[in-house]
């Protein structure tokens, strides 16, 4: 099996498993139990805490352990829309989020809120006029994602974060496909809130953080025992919580000349499917971008069909965000970046990671451009058609 | 094998997640699809073309006749695995038919002869077989105006 | 090390870690992903939750996995109440929940919802008539644990179920502590709402799920992906998922004999307890409780010394619920029940479980009367004091 | 070892949970209270007593003085942990003191002597240093009274 989907989930890391073990096996006491041997499961998310806090710069009662990386943004946009409550009931976000962020903003817009869907450019850079444009007094909430999960683009967090900060706005980055991906330090992104998943950058599933800079107000989204400083109630799930720390550890120290390896392996990718595809065409290229992510569109066919013939052939990628495969419509992403409908539904995302090596990429591509011309034999969209 | 794919049909809950999954008769259809191409003109007595021109999945469909029976069939479609897979049964299904048989073709047929479809691919099925009325009745139209051939 | 706090949690069984193995190894597919080592992961969460169906009575389609069970317990109270916000704004619950619902109704009081927390008997059960009086038109919710966790009390939902099914109410019953103790048929207790916890039935922890009944209306608590019909989105945590599936299908298969062999361990704890120390009681004895939990009062003690004696002996025994402990206030569990509020803060909770022998039980009544009469030696408040 | 309990006390974030660990020293005193019982009445020359008698810790703590100091000190006391081990800690600092030292010891001296209590454990250790002012205001009293023994 040739994996190219890092950005749906990655395997987790032996280390991460090690680490785990011991908490799954005889340190499987509640870490809020009053006896040593609960202590010493205490002690673990605490420990884990604080080495995420180091690796990514931040202090350790700045994070939240979530389930996912969708929780962790659902408590930050609604955790904070609630607390925010009485300020103001504007929130702005872009039209590039993942489910996780688009379907939360679409619900709080149920719940009363107004919400701002941001237009992107081209590149699938948010456009920082519109942005500005759009706060207002009752702003309270802003929301952009670091990287896109799609194209990989990366959003100007920083120079949004120096909007937000002077305007006493809030300010939530979904980082879950950029830690790991890219060296991140909370204290100088700038935003307020930030969410990062376990299962994205080799760490267990079940297991995610919400950042949540000091001060930032916050409601829970589940209550009930005083746990996580009363912001996410509910026995920890101690072993995900130490694999989950485990690998940000070690994303963070490899992250530099990983990202320089994969950087190097994606654009080859790119550089042959362009050469060897006629009609192909990479989306986002034109801005920074994750060095592992790739989106591609083929004019003609389908990116459903292509994901079935790659998969047919062992290979793995995807259509779009893991969660909405099997949604008939083009991706939103590419949508918005103004990709016509139609070379839309023809693209895939190939997401490289630690394993993939050069053959994986150039067999891949072998696999793509036979796979491309055979489904072109079938459409009725190519040029020879009646 | 438990962890094949194509658990859908294997009595999994409709909950079986937002994924498709297909049984090996679609996955086969859609690697070698049948009667894939098309009809010249003087061979077309019937073409039908339904989809949308901007988005979604299209699908053309070529017919010959000879004798009140479909003759030669040929699709071409830009669409997912499940509209490829179905045109091409669909046209298996028809090959060979009257017309008669051919309009009583429904996309439950087509849905059986594979063995199933996921739900949310039955739309897929639809298409093919609306195809194939679309060329029914540009054949019916051309016999009437007289410019079929004969 | 004597661990007697099972309902705090418990060992992860070695079949539920053999059976998580795998998915935390080899198969660390996303369950959403569109190919086939995808499916691999989609198909083990679908038959860890036709596992789970099969042995606790439903259907697969009506459990949602969770997180914690204290998720679970959100996602029932919150949800449900959202879901049916239209249609009356009164909930019902009583004054022993744990803190999972029990906070959970505060934050909805904030919310503008009315709540009715109802007494409860001496004997720890909730009183029935008060119950039905507290019914009105604007009642759309009654939540009631199934097994208390201080006192293991149990109770009767069947009876609750027949008077809100006819007033077309939601019954919600947190079933956390019940669920692996009590042979448990959801298609016969009658509530719409169950939840449950894997880390408390020898699952792993992150793995919990809701039983809703089809057709109960429910809002979902995070929003994001179609996960888990749109119920908690999120990726999966696969591997907690299939061990949690494991352990309860292991958990029904043997809970009739264990339950026998609990309850005749913890007959003999509570004998000898009030046999061997002066001034000891059982609390809920009089009722119908679930067979490993023991909840024990002490005159003139306090139970956070109790608790410390007895870790400072190698013995794991809590006060109450593991998420209160080091909360200075008594149990209002057993302050509901009208236990004194001294005696209540002399109480210690003593939970057996599947590695429980019976000289674990002769040795903690040993320590236990050696360390209550080492503190009354202490007490301010003995009958010798001046 | 970095698995011991007392990890609050060795700088872990206050999020440490909602449970509370004690340091050995802490532990000890628990274990092994100093001073514990009750002065006879021909002995004692303050008695002060503490806390609510409903719920909550109590603390009961008598002087003996001689000589303007304390000659003898017994405590006896319902509470928690950290409420047994902050009166030990009390009594043997102010065992010998005269009254004008005793009178200045604080919670927080109570506290640094047992090496750090849990922050939601530091109203324990005020609790004994009142009993102790209670019973050195008890003492004065009675002096005052005459009623005091020699
Ligand atoms: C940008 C982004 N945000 C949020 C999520 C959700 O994270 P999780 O899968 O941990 O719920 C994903 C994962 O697909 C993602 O790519
Ligand atoms: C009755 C009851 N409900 C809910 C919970 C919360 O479950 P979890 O620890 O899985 O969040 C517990 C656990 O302490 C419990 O005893």
């Amino acid at each position: 099996m040739i994996y190219l989907d890092h950005n749906a989930t990655t395997p987790l890391r032996p280390q991460a498993l090690e680490a785990m073990l011991p908490y799954l096996r005889e340190r499987w006491g509640n870490p809020s139990s009053p006896y040593r041997f609960g202590a010493e499961a205490r002690s673990a998310v605490e420990r884990a805490r604080a080495r995420i806090a180091e690796a990514l710069g931040c202090q350790p009662a700045e994070l939240v352990f979530c389930g996912s990386g969708t929780e962790a943004d659902n408590l930050a946009l609604r955790g904070a829309a609630q607390a925010l409550r009485g300020r103001g009931n504007h929130i702005v976000t872009t039209a590039i989020e993942h489910h996780a962020v688009w379907h939360t903003c679409q619900a709080l817009e149920r719940e009363g809120f107004r919400v701002s869907y941001l237009p992107v450019r081209p590149d699938g850079v948010v456009d920082l006029d519109a942005l500005t444009a759009s706060l207002c007094p009752e702003t309270i909430l802003v929301s952009v994602m670091h990287a896109n999960n799609e194209t990989g683009v990366i959003q100007p967090v920083e120079r949004i974060a120096a909007l937000t900060r002077e305007r006493g706005i809030v300010l939530h980055t979904d980082a879950v496909q950029s830690a790991g991906k890219l060296p991140l330090r909370l204290d100088r992104l700038g935003a307020d809130l930030v969410a990062f998943s376990g299962h994205k950058l080799y760490g267990p599933k079940g297991a995610a953080a919400l950042y949540a800079r000091q001060g930032t107000p916050l409601a829970p989204l589940i209550t009930g025992g005083d746990h996580e400083r009363g912001l996410r109630a509910g026995t920890e799930h101690v072993a995900g919580i130490v694999g989950f720390a485990e690998a940000v550890a070690l994303a963070s120290a490899e992250v530099e000349a990983e990202a320089q390896r994969l950087g190097t392996m994606r654009d080859r990718l790119e550089r042959q499917v362009v050469a060897a595809i006629p009609d192909a065409a990479v989306n986002g290229a034109a801005a920074p971008r994750v060095p592992n992510t790739s989106s591609l569109s083929f004019r003609g066919i389908d990116g459903e069909s292509i994901v079935l013939g790659l998969d047919l052939r062992g290979i793995c990628v995807s259509t779009g965000s893991a969660c909405s495969t099997g949604d008939p419509e083009p991706s939103h992403v590419l949508l918005a970046m103004g990709v016509p409908a139609r070379t839309a539904q023809g693209s895939i995302r190939v997401s490289l990671g630690r394993e993939t090596r050069t053959d994986h990429v150039d067999a891949t591509v072998q696999a793509l451009a036979d796979i491309v011309e055979r489904l072109r034999g079938i459409s009725s969209l190519g040029g020879e058609a009646a | 094998m438990d962890d094949e794919p194509g658990t859908e049909e294997q009595g999994l809950p409709e909950m079986a997640g937002p994924v498709i999954y297909y049984n090996e008769t679609v996955l086969e259809h859609f690697v070698c699809p049948r009667n894939v191409g098309q009809l010249d003109d003087q061979e077309t007595d019937g073409f039908g073309l339904v989809g949308d021109p901007i988005c979604g999945d299209q699908m053309k469909l070529w017919i010959s006749v000879r004798d009140g029976a479909i003759a030669r069939i040929a699709f071409r479609s830009f669409g997912c695995p499940g509209a490829i897979a179905t045109s091409s049964m669909l046209t298996e299904l028809a090959d060979g038919k009257t017309i008669e048989e051919a309009k009583r073709i429904t996309d439950d047929d087509v849905v059986e002869a594979l063995g199933g479809i996921p739900e949310r691919k039955r739309h897929c099925s639809l298409l093919g077989v609306r195809a194939l009325q679309a060329a029914i009745s540009d054949w019916e139209r051309r016999r009437a105006a007289g410019d079929g051939r004969p």
